[in-house]
């Protein structure tokens, strides 16, 4: 799979500043578990923990495929799809945290989480919740950077996310080149303080540093929301017109909306997106859409509940393993006209069988801070 | 005749005032704003977001409120798309039942939503708000989180196809506005809607059957949402649970910053269609202008208190809650 | 006549069968430190209801509530480490001062509150945006712990979240009941005409109720942010539609001057264990969103008193 | 014709009609007199379907029927005229007429507008009311509103073949004098077509349009008599099982006022499109009424004195100081207490208990920074309930469950046990019945002597006269006359209406 990019991904050094937020934490960190939680030493290990699954809600193509992931996964076990609880906190930090907290006082601890908290600070909370409890945890995508899974024992299982910023750069770069390297580009972001969403305009503006004649005409935030996204492009067109000749999307969802807004103006104009939904793919292989990124939301789905799973059952040490085994990047494919065909018969035609005990085969690497 | 320059008049006519004050502010700071090009942008965004606030201006006009619509929207465009794909894909085959199944499935909701509000005393807020939440539950049991894509070009003609600059869909709205104002002026249950929102006491003791004109006009609220959620999937060509979201706080707004009331009695759908264009025309104008992001909120909501400010008689009016 | 008696008692009769119904369901749910850790999390919400029962207690409606708290959430994370624990206060009083701005909009301006509050949370929303650089922020911990760590501590069992909330239930119990003030919302709320024809100060009053639900607001945001530690522009979505649910259910109707501060308290416990039955009784995921709704739509069914309304609106 | 016959209405602890016959003949115009409870509205409700009765039978030309609802009622060609402010503002004249038979209008789903307009046109015809049937009713004066309210009563007229029966509420509360002779006029020219049931507080109208008069007292009807036998002094008799005092307006107690330094002066006030120029003091124990016809300028005058409207020109002062700042609130502090017309709208609050009611003006004095006590409240409230008499189980009952008389006694108490000495009162007595309107006079003469200054706008020129030391009539916002010495001699009914219209 030449698309697979297993290594793209520099290795930056540490800054120096984040070395020294990280060791100072670590002190706190540890005068806080004191007040949160048992002692990591003490962590006990369960024989079947229920399994859960808690994410922002149905309505997004991306959860659906988490989901499909952590079922595929409880499946695995023998078990029924059912036997995956399911938390949705439609939005609300409020609301997952309480879920969280319910689900842990209902099962007395014996829970096998995975979850996106949402919104970075909630993940901290969330965390010391199933830690005090007992429970085992593992998250993705939201985290602030000074929380770390080694700071909590065993019961802060593993953290992962995908570093956006490298293939959202390697998408704008292929939208860059389709339009020629000269031009106007508009950027529609996500929820402006999501991480993802700050990561994929970065990626952008770092690709325009090789572009000199490509002037970043706007970018606003379409919260990840296709109606509002064909809104603000609706706008864009209206303020900027012929001067857009390309379009740098934050995800699938919003290039949708942006495609309709085009359509209704009789304009074809590159654009590319992120994610790798269904929908977009297809799009991708008709043309319509020049790259996506495909971060197999099915995996991680799938495999970081297994995380947390084998964690709680004892089968392996979180404590012992290393840390670039606690804080991973998923994986990213890219998805292009070229290859959205085979990509689509091998990721979504046939969901491959993972092996949920690999947790770490296909991820790319320690995860960096700046 | 030249005293129409009274203070009677300007409030009546404050909304429109504001809307041409706006146009003229945002053609002033960046002319490309004021093209026939961006009047169909505006336009297009506008529509689905008009059909609901035409729906939920009868409400008001009796003094209660509706909060129901996300939900009925959701639930409409859903059901829409299953059925228009179960039956062929095209308007060209019998998939065409499935627009007014649409509109059944928006009568019914309201209905529900009327009857229970009715029967069981459960005042409006409260009961529409419960029943939105209901229905955008049934949206996502419905499709288990997945987005439908109806992509029929004869159903999308509703965007692609324009006629002199502005497209099918803002036709359709148009024409949907004017049978709206007729229900409201020419027919015996739109006049009973400004009865109740006089008095409903009063309406009641004159043999006016308060309740059934109730249920009915949460009824055709519904099936304003209806045709609300068909435009909206019209738009962008995707159905989904999401589909009614943020539409709840944009229609009540536009409706009262129109003019309408909302404790009842005064407005009607011309004043919506003001609203609905103040709302928009100033939520495209903060991007055409170029805006930052941040300040758009802040902005939208001092425009939106200005608005409702100028259009409010306050010698008529003795309190506000 | 025994009809007459027992209405007003419905709202806590309605929890109590709730949360025995879902105890039957799965009797893990009574399990005390579950129920006090589930109590100590709807604090900030809680506090939230009890800011916006003084709003509809006028016969207004607060929809700024959730914007304010988003608002506070940064402006705590930010200054934090500037003022230590006297954030607390520029937190209350930002929010105190956006409920006023409402409040002088509804009364002076004539403006319904049910259109100024959304405005001018979306006023306080801008502020978070800009303040917070459209960034999640978090908060330095050591300083957290400094100057709030206290409210996560527990005595004798009892998070201290738990007591902030009853000392505010007090407070706010104490201000609709007992004080000249308090009497003066419900006569807002039940004869706005009689109040004016009486004297008093009606204006000042309903700017003074959406200002304190504003301040509320301001409490619920920095707990909410202590306990995130950290805040951003939406860092406490989802809050608003709970808050309105949670005084409608407790048996506050909008037509205002009934009901009150306890009944929000229960209100909100309403709220949690229909939450919570979620989880104990494993609804399904797709299913969870149009049960919340039915069992809302018979909840309030039966916990509002029908007997004070005299046309339902 | 129209026949009740032992017609019986429990409610829950309550007989409110026991065994009520009423006949109505043909073209018949009847009264309904009664206090205030005696069971006259359960009694019109029961007659224009509104309720049920629990037993007996309802006979139209021998023909016993029974109403679910008004609807039901209307057609049998039994229809109703409620008090005043019965139409709906926001409407337009003909679509009050016709609410609810909008239908004969409709063509096709869609209304006709000028078939209803030719309709209106021919309804208001009947009651001689030439406007505009498209006008918006807002725009109605209150005489014109209530005869609307009869044209559309009498669209009964062409809905039913049978004979009509309609009941009049009080339909002349609100009307100048000269207005009620028109309504008579034309309820007398009606008579060929329908029978009337004048239901009123005001004795004399009663007398003047009725053929026969109704008495009722606690739910059974005591006395049916006829107009040519009929005498007030014994039909109040009837009413109130007692004997009337002669000195109905308790004049032999009333007191020459002190004529030192005045409460209230009013110099030149003026307020725009209300009333101009107004002139007057009052003095500590004067009892001062302002007299003139609905919209003379009687009300806007007690609201700018009470600060809810601001003069445009002139002077007020109280105690000699002048007033700078118009607000209710102002107006509490520096002493006046104010007693609106709509009693259960502005007097009271409903919802709110007797002390709470009592104590809403004066919060101040029954708080320490703002924390109230409650026990002193209820210890001030018990105190008035008793001095006044006020008919209530305990100071915890919801005002808005007590009878109009005795809210107005917790209104009164109010102003007084705050300590307020100058009061103004309008329309102190609308709708009470007579045992409650005496005791309103008596509190009023008791206020006067202990040297309260009271601005009265009386219910009738009767009252006025019985009541007041001072009497300004104001026609059109402007004083006209004003007639002092009333210890010595009193002006007459003439000489008032000689000014006022």
């Amino acid at each position: 799979m030449s698309t697979f990019i297993k290594d793209f991904i520099e290795r930056e050094k540490v800054s120096r500043r984040n070395f020294l937020l990280a060791s100072a934490y670590g002190i706190s960190g540890a005068a806080a578990l004191k007040m949160f939680g048992p002692s990591p030493v003490q962590a006990a290990t369960h024989d079947d923990p229920a399994i859960a699954w808690s994410y922002r809600n149905r309505t997004n193509p991306y959860w659906n495929e988490i989901v499909s992931g952590g079922e595929a996964f409880v499946e695995s076990l023998g078990k029924s799809k059912d036997a995956l609880v399911h938390l949705i906190n439609e939005g609300s930090s409020e609301k997952s945290l309480a879920d969280v907290k319910a689900l842990m006082a209902k099962e007395s601890g014996k829970v096998a989480l995975a979850i996106d908290t949402n919104d970075a600070p909630n993940c901290r909370p969330v965390v010391e919740a199933v830690a005090a409890a007992g429970g085992y945890v593992s998250t993705i995508w939201n985290k602030t950077d000074d929380l770390h899974p080694w700071d909590f024992g065993d019961n802060y299982v593993s953290h992962m996310t995908w570093s956006d910023e490298k293939p959202a750069e390697q998408t704008a770069r292929i939208l860059l080149d389709a339009i020629g390297g000269k031009g106007g580009v508009v950027h529609l972001g996500g929820i402006a303080s999501n991480n993802p969403a700050i990561e994929r305009l970065q990626g952008l503006k770092n690709a325009l540093k090789d572009y000199p004649d490509v002037e970043l005409l706007d970018a606003q935030p379409a919260d990840w929301d296709t109606q509002k996204a064909n809104q603000i492009m609706s706008s864009f067109i209206t303020r900027y017109g012929d001067e857009i000749s390309g379009v740098h999307c934050a995800n699938d969802t919003i290039g949708y909306g942006v495609l309709e807004a085009l359509r209704a103006e009789g304009m074809d104009i590159p654009i590319v997106t992120y994610d790798g939904n269904p929908q977009a793919v297809d799009l991708v292989r008709e043309g319509r859409i020049l790259a996506t990124v495909f971060t197999n939301p099915h995996w991680g789905g799938g495999v970081t509940a297994s995380l947390a799973y084998h964690a709680a059952t004892g089968a392996f040490k979180p404590s012992e393993e290393p840390n670039e085994h606690r804080e991973f990047y998923g994986p990213t494919i890219m998805v292009t006209p070229q290859d959205a065909a085979d990509f689509k018969a091998k990721y979504l035609e046939n969901v491959p069988t993972y092996d949920w005990k690999d947790f770490w085969g296909p991820s790319n690497g320690q995860i960096q801070y700046k | 005749m030249n005293n129409w320059l009274t203070r009677d008049n300007l409030i009546r006519w404050a909304p429109l005032l504001v809307l041409l004050a706006l146009i003229c502010l945002f053609a002033l700071i960046e002319p490309r704003f004021f093209s026939v090009r961006n009047a169909a942008r505006i336009a297009i965004a506008s529509t689905p977001a008009l059909m609901v606030a035409i729906g939920v201006t009868f409400i008001i006009i009796m003094g209660s409120i509706d909060l129901s619509m996300e939900g009925t929207v959701s639930v409409c465009a859903v059901i829409f798309a299953f059925a228009f794909i179960a039956l062929g894909g095209t308007l060209a085959s019998f998939a065409w039942l499935a627009l007014p199944l649409a509109l059944l499935v928006g009568a019914a909701v309201g209905l529900l939503n009327g009857l229970i509000h009715v029967r069981f005393k459960i005042p409006s807020f409260m009961c529409s708000l419960a029943i939105g939440f209901v229905g955008t539950g049934f949206a996502l049991l419905l499709t288990g989180g997945d987005r439908v894509r109806v992509e029929d070009e004869l159903f999308r003609s509703l965007l692609t196809i324009r006629f002199l600059n502005f497209p099918i869909m803002v036709y359709v709205a148009l024409a949907c506005l004017v049978l709206a104002w007729f229900i409201q002026s020419h027919t015996k249950l739109g006049r009973n809607f400004y009865a109740i929102g006089g008095g409903e006491e009063l309406a009641t003791s004159s043999g006016l059957n308060v309740g059934r004109v109730r249920a009915l006009a949460f009824m055709l609220a519904g099936m304003f949402y209806a045709i609300g959620a068909l435009l909206a999937v019209g738009r962008i060509g995707i159905a989904e649970t999401a589909t009614g979201n943020n539409f709840m706080f944009v229609s009540i707004t536009a409706v009262v910053v129109g003019g309408t009331a909302l404790w009842g009695g005064i407005g009607g759908v011309w004043n919506t269609l003001v609203g609905v264009l103040i709302v928009n025309v100033i939520n495209n104008g903060m991007v055409v202008i170029g805006l930052p992001n941040f300040v758009q909120d802040a902005v939208l909501g001092i425009l939106v208190i200005t608005a409702v400010v100028l259009s409010t008689n306050r010698k008529t009016v003795a309190f506000v809650k | 006549m025994s009809m007459e008696r027992i209405k007003p008692h419905f709202p806590w009769i309605t929890l109590i069968v709730l949360g025995t119904l879902v105890g039957i369901a799965n009797p893990s749910f009574f399990n005390p430190a579950g129920l006090v850790s589930l109590t100590a999390d709807v604090v900030p919400l809680f506090i939230m209801a009890l800011g916006m029962t003084f709003a509809i207690y006028i016969g207004g409606i607060d929809l700024s509530v959730q914007q304010l708290a988003n608002m506070v959430t940064v402006i705590a994370t930010v200054y934090l480490a500037q003022f230590g624990i006297a954030v607390a206060v520029i937190c209350i009083a930002a929010g105190f001062l956006i409920g006023a701005i409402s409040g002088y909009a509804t009364t002076r301006l004539y403006v319904p509150s049910f259109v100024s509050t959304l405005a001018m949370g979306f006023v306080a929303l801008s502020v978070a945006k800009y303040l917070s650089g459209q960034r999640a922020l978090y908060m330095d911990a050591e300083l957290r712990n400094a100057s709030f760590g206290w409210m996560f501590d527990n005595t004798a069992g009892v998070p201290h979240e738990l007591i902030i909330a009853a000392v505010l239930l007090l407070l706010a119990w104490f201000l609709q009941t007992r004080t000249s003030f308090g009497r003066s919302l419900k006569a807002v709320g039940a004869g706005e005409l009689a109040a004016v024809a009486s004297g008093l100060n009606v204006n000042r009053i309903k700017i003074l109720a959406f200002a304190i639900s504003g301040g509320f607001a301001g409490i619920a945001g920095l707990i909410f942010s202590v306990k995130l530690s950290g805040g951003d522009a939406n860092l406490a979505n989802g809050f608003l539609l709970l808050a309105i649910v949670a005084v409608l259910v407790g048996g506050t109707p909008l037509t205002g001057g009934v009901g009150g501060v306890l009944n929000t308290a229960i209100g909100t416990l309403i709220v949690m264990v229909i939450r919570a039955a979620m989880v104990y009784l494993e609804v399904a995921a797709t299913q969870q969103q149009m049960i919340f709704g039915i069992i809302l739509i018979i909840a309030i069914g039966l916990t509002i008193d029908r007997t004070k309304l005299r046309i339902v609106k | 014709m129209y026949a009740l016959r032992k017609i019986d209405k429990v409610f829950p602890g309550v007989k409110a009609l026991s065994a009520v016959d009423l006949d109505i003949g043909r073209g018949e115009i009847i009264g309904l007199v009664g206090e205030n409870g005696a069971g006259k509205s359960t009694l019109m409700k029961v007659i224009y379907g509104a309720y049920q009765p629990d037993s007996g039978s309802i006979e139209i030309d021998g023909q016993t029927v029974r109403f679910s609802n008004p609807r039901q009622a209307m057609h049998h060609g039994i229809g109703m005229v409620f008090q005043e402010q019965s139409l709906i503002t926001n409407l337009t004249v003909m679509e009050n007429i016709f609410l609810g038979y909008e239908q004969q209008f409709v063509r096709y789903g869609i209304i006709d507008w000028k078939a209803m307009a030719e309709a209106a046109k021919a309804q208001l015809a009947k009651v001689k009311l030439a406007i505009d049937p498209s006008a918006i009713t807002s725009s109605l004066s209150f005489a014109q509103r209530q005869l609307v309210e009869l044209a559309k009563v009498l669209t009964l007229e062409e809905r039913v073949d049978g004979d009509l029966v309609i009941l009049l509420d009080e339909p002349t509360s609100v009307l100048a004098r000269e207005e009620v002779e028109l309504l008579f006029s034309i309820v007398r020219d009606l008579r060929n077509r329908a029978s009337f049931i004048f239901v009123s507080h005001r004795m004399e109208e009663v007398l003047e349009i009725s053929d026969r008069i109704y008495v009722m007292k606690d739910g059974e009807v005591v006395d049916v008599v006829s107009r040519d036998v009929a005498d007030i002094d014994a039909i109040q008799h009837k009413m109130v099982g007692r004997e009337i005092d002669k000195e109905y307006y308790r004049e032999q107690l009333q007191k020459a006022y002190s004529d030192q330094a005045p409460l209230l002066s009013l110099e030149d006030v003026s307020v725009s499109g209300r009333f101009s120029n107004v002139s007057f003091d009052l003095h500590a124990g004067e009892v001062l009424c302002l007299v003139g016809t609905e919209g003379s300028g009687r009300e806007a005058i007690l609201r700018t004195i009470f600060g809810m409207e601001h003069p445009t020109s002139g002077q007020l002062s109280v105690r000699g100081k002048p007033v700078a700042r118009f607000s209710p609130q102002a107006a509490v502090a520096a002493g006046i207490g104010y007693t609106p017309r709509e009693r259960k709208v502005e007097g009271i609050v409903a919802g709110m208990n007797v002390f709470e009611n009592m104590t809403l003006s004066q919060l101040g004095n029954y708080s320490r920074a703002g924390v109230l006590n409650v026990s002193g409240e209820r210890a001030t409230a018990r105190q008035w309930i008793e001095r006044l008499a006020i008919k209530t189980p305990s100071e915890h009952k919801d005002c808005g469950g007590l009878s109009g008389g005795n809210q107005q006694k917790v209104v009164l108490a109010k102003w007084r046990s705050g300590g307020s000495d100058i009061l103004l009162l309008d329309h102190p007595t609308r709708g009470l019945d007579i045992g409650a309107k005496e005791d309103v006079y008596d509190m009023i003469r008791e206020m006067s002597d202990a040297g309260v200054g009271i601005i009265l706008v009386a219910d009738t020129l009767e009252e006025a006269i019985g009541l007041a030391h001072t009497i300004i009539v104001l026609k059109d916002g402007v004083a006209q006359q004003r007639f002092d010495g009333f210890l010595t001699q009193k002006p007459s009914l003439y000489d008032l209406l000689h000014h006022m219209i």
